[in-house]
């Protein structure tokens, strides 16, 4: 099997920042039942999960019974408020996906409902299905083979087959190594496990991805950073490191998340991965995005300016339990239709329009945090035009961490972004420790090799051979 | 002499050089290695403690105080025949089966080790069963689980009945934390005690023992 | 005891359709602590409840951890999101308003932790007590004497004395009636119970609470038709009944729930009043208004154009569960912050764009809904315009619901407004229904009281004398 | 004479003079009081209860349904020396205690009552012992209890309790609904049955007492 890319970015897909807006992508996605992504529509895509319960065959008949529950109240939410179109998310657990029937079984509970809301009422909606990376419960994981993958693949191809739309993953390779760089705030570390290990897992996993959704007509959808930049988000939130630690850690992702694209995956981008932006303005496919309606499954600092450029807008996750109203799964709905409502309404009114939502969007949040700062429209343009110019993906991460750097400070001398002062002293830390990364990827793993603990992971398992005694 | 004031100092400020050759300048000096331990060493970590509560602190440079202060106890170990080191308490810490999230577990040890106690960090994906058996073999006072999913949290109510069952329940405190878990929920299964965040899962710790 | 209001208002607070927006009322309210609501900025109003239990003597140490968490949640994600102030509502539940001091302690609890990170962290913050209309416990109702009455009037007081900052209430009176003219559809009745016993239940009412501002230094509020169109929206969600009965009948509450402002509150008028926009344009207060953010209390098809002109951004109430990232009120709380941030953002953009902003929140809502198409500004105003020219109360509320029946027929003849086909005649049948309101009060309480059900409320608590046999 | 149909589309219609009309000629044409109860007046009142259950009839429609057909059984009951009108079950029907939420009870006991059950509508604000008396002095078949405060549902559970400690909770079905109720709660309580509506309050009844 052969992990080589099928394209490569060497220039920006989004060409101006007036093009650069909600909506509409270079390349539009269009799915079966003629829903377009990226058109000119954002539209809500919900997720949901279970309340607290164990899963198992036991439990099984009342899985069941949530899902059908949770379906048909977003549905008919959805309905009764004339949403345009609704994307549905089922993220499958670790249980639903080691285990492919049950998985497949809920996929069709999803999708059977949403073809009969279409059928009946006009609801048109796609169905994201994201199988869990199950391989990092074997520890240390195995990434290229074992049952683990296996009955990941399965689950992939066989929700695919029943239906699914747009597949995704929030793959993990290189978690291990890059949990101990936040909490240490190491970014040698978090730049060798994002540029190095988690692009050479990532291009095996989507080679394998894009080959299912290829034979089963489904769409390959994107990847996230999930697993790592936004465990640095929630403990920045949680002020446990340094915000400017988890922005740069943020645009050091991009190299990885935009593996999926190389690959062949054409979008619509996983919701919670925030660069998302930036895989827009590179590769021109639609992104989800999720920001303050998803505060239901984290808080961030990015509430607003998440939503400037996305072309679907999500709630990340919500456990079905009962509010005031209504289940949860149902309010999050709500909240999103009316999300979209707003800016899709904006937009009707003329691109000028659109870009003057777009830039309140970014205004309302960017100056108060530099997470914020780095996904402002013109900033994320401005980056992703010095990362296309480099062709290996290692030395694009190294180079994404010192722009990132770059672009904070100088957003500080010029007032557009405040920094607290306690972690201004960071932003030198982590400029320090960059400077430190050789450009060659071999000399780098040559390197840090030593500085790691090898017990928690397996270099053979990304083709890397460990050269030290 | 170097005073215990500048050894509590250069731990908070995380300098391991200096704690090194303040401790050593401590021993060479005549001071109680237990004092040096309490008074100097854990007295430091105490600050950073607060300051990190406070959400002054961050978990990096809590991490450079906790190791220069393990520095300054490798050196009294070194220094002493048959030197003990004092804990407060033992605690048995894992992330409940099912679940393979770290990191804040993680924290917690090294905010209990910091504060003085004895912790057997079992990792993460700990089925009851082993917890049951940790309990038997280290005979803790507490034992701490996490959760980070909707669809395990429920497992922290296996483990206690497991402990239930191995008539080991009444010999420990359970305490329990995660994003998804509540007081209400720590009351509901059985616990003694639920702990927002890492900070407070040290003061929690400590408020049981007493 | 004298219940003549103080103010009457006979021209319109608003001059225009371009000084009616969020963020700036034409009687701007300042508080103690320099806050001042509807000078330019629209605040977060934030409100919490408890999770399923009891209130008792046993429980009450529970209820005290979890005020006392929510707030410290609260406050703290305030403080993260920079806030620029918060208005904080405590809604008494009966428990803890028919025993004064529960109430007064809870106040407290609250109080103190605002103050506290006033103090420490210069956030700004006011309190927003409102008992519970305790008086519909006993059925028939006393409304104005017995042990219920004096009870709330002292839980007024204490929590004003102890520091609360605005007193609200939602009002009851003529809720009996109400609630059966709901469920017939009997708008005849429905007019009764607003237009005659809510109007002078209200002037009761309200000019206690006055008084107790006055002597504590509290502001005066306002009140909300909360149990009467509220439940009227509720109903029309569930598909109970027809959308535009509802619209009707929050259009028919305008008189009622001005009486607050002219017996003397100046507002911020309480959240859950969708006529707050009315009493806005006609009494030039501050309002507080909410929408697709208070979700989690109920769904409505007005979330985004509720938001049109109020200067206070509410999530109505909100359990203290656990969700995925933070106990349910912190997680409004996030939510109300951005959404403020949006709409100040705009606004800072100059009065033209806070404009587009309004029109947008508007125009994707009010084509969808009558509910939502009576609250379009152009429409508020024209119909207030009217209103504004009747002297009394209940010939202005038999008007305003005929003046809703013709604005809503004439968008839908224009286009403006969707009405499915099932709801049309319902128009038709309100509209002759009206028809048989004679314009004398006094001939109407003659012929409506033998439709009435007496034995569910008190007409002497109402000064209404029986004069059937 | 006229037939079973046009009575239950009478009915359907909410056409008042019209049911009275045709249930006197059926009456009048020697048919069963029972068949035209069941066939005619009930027929109708059932397809108004599955249009609403689909959201396509809105309550005062229901109501005029409903009103027409109590018209058509005060009719019968005329015509008929001793009749005794058939119930399909007995229900006692409540607002919990410290509770004052009227409407949607009454929309339950108003669908209850339409499809032929006999409806003790117990009123708002009603005491766990006042549950039990009812239950001793009119033995139905169902308890069916409605909460919209998070601060009263769980008077819900001390209701089903009562009737516990009454010895009487075997003899009859306890069901639960309102805006805070989920089927969960319902199960946590122990009751037998949850209904998101007063539309799916009617079928539960049904299916319960099958
Ligand atoms: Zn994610
Ligand atoms: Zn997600
Ligand atoms: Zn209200």
């Amino acid at each position: 099997m052969d992990y080589k890319p099928v394209k490569t970015f060497s220039e920006l897909a989004v060409k101006s920042l007036d093009d650069f807006v909600y909506g509409i992508a270079p390349h539009p996605v269009k799915a079966k039942n003629g829903m377009v992504i990226g058109a000119g529509t954002v539209y809500p895509e919900i997720n949901m999960t279970l309340p607290p319960m164990n899963i198992e065959e036991s439990t099984m008949p009342e899985v069941r019974r949530q899902y059908a529950e949770m379906i048909e109240g977003i549905l008919k939410r959805a309905k009764d408020l004339y949403a345009p179109g609704l994307i549905v998310e089922l993220e499958l657990l670790p249980e639903t996906t080691m285990k492919p029937e049950w998985g497949i079984e809920i996929n069709k509970i999803l999708r059977d409902k949403m073809h009969e809301y279409e059928d009946k009422y006009g609801l048109k909606s796609l169905l994201r299905c994201t199988p869990n990376d199950t391989r990092e419960i074997l520890r240390p994981p195995l990434m290229k083979r074992g049952e683990l993958l296996e009955n990941m693949l399965i689950t992939f191809e066989k929700c695919a087959e029943e239906g699914a739309d747009i597949l995704s993953i929030e793959s993990t390779g290189g978690k291990e190594v890059h949990d101990e760089a936040l909490v240490t705030c190491n970014i040698r570390k978090a730049i060798f496990a994002l540029g190095v290990l988690g692009v050479r897992d990532m291009r095996f996993l989507w080679s394998n991805i894009v080959r299912i959704a290829e034979r089963t007509g489904a769409i390959a959808g994107g990847d996230t950073a999930c697993g790592f930049a936004n465990t640095a988000l929630a403990l920045a939130e949680q002020g446990m490191i340094p915000r400017v630690f988890a922005a740069v850690d943020r645009v050091a992702t991009i190299p990885r998340s935009l593996v999926a694209f190389e690959m062949g995956a054409i979008g619509p981008d996983k919701d919670c991965g925030y660069e998302g932006p930036y895989m827009k303005a590179i590769a021109g496919i639609p992104i989800s995005m999720e920001g303050k309606t998803a505060a239901c499954a984290h808080l961030s600092a990015i509430g607003n300016i998440a939503a400037c450029v996305c072309d679907m807008w999500s709630n990340e996750s919500v456990q079905n339990v009962k509010l005031l109203s209504a289940p949860a799964p149902v309010v999050s709905t709500e909240q999103l239709i009316y999300d979209c409502r707003l800016m899709n309404e904006a937009a009707a009114d003329g691109r000028s329009f659109a870009l003057k939502m777009r830039d309140w969007l970014a205004a309302s949040d960017s100056r108060l945090d530099p997470q914020a700062y780095v996904l402002r429209p013109d900033i994320v343009l401005e980056i992703s035009q010095e990362l296309v110019k480099e062709k290996d993906a290692f030395v694009a991460t190294k180079k994404a961490a010192a722009l990132a750097v770059e672009v904070i400070k100088r957003g500080l001398a010029r007032g557009e972004v405040q920094v607290s002062p306690r972690e201004k002293k960071w932003l030198d830390i982590i400029s320090t420790q960059i400077d430190t990364i050789p450009d060659d990827g071999e000399k780098f793993w040559y390197e840090i090799q030593k500085e790691l603990d090898l017990k928690k992971w397996r270099p053979e398992e990304y083709d890397l051979e460990v050269t030290h005694a | 002499m170097a005073s215990f004031e500048e050894l509590s100092q250069a731990v908070f400020e995380g300098d391991e050089a200096q704690v090194v050759e303040l401790t050593k300048s401590l021993l060479s000096g005549g001071a109680d290695p237990l004092e040096v331990i309490n008074r100097g060493l854990i007295a430091g970590m105490e600050r950073v403690g607060v300051l990190f509560k406070n959400n002054e602190m961050f978990v990096p440079e809590v991490l450079m105080s906790a190791r220069a202060m393990n520095a300054g106890v490798e050196v009294i170990k070194q220094s002493q025949r048959a030197f003990d080191m004092p804990s407060i308490g033992k605690i048995v810490l894992g992330t409940v089966k099912g679940d393979l999230h770290d990191i804040g577990k993680n924290l917690v040890g090294m905010m209990l080790e910091s504060a003085g106690f004895t912790v057997y960090n079992l990792g993460v994906d700990i089925d009851p069963d082993k917890f049951v058996e940790a309990v038997k073999k280290y005979q803790p006072d507490i034992v701490a689980m996490s959760a980070l999913l909707t669809t395990t949290m429920m497992n922290m109510k296996s483990t206690i009945d497991a402990l239930v069952a191995a008539g080991l329940r009444e010999r420990v405190k359970v305490i329990v934390g995660g994003a998804p878990i509540s007081q209400d929920f720590a009351n509901e299964i059985g616990a003694d005690g639920y702990a927002p965040d890492a900070a407070s899962a040290t003061e929690l710790c400590r408020r049981l023992l007493e």
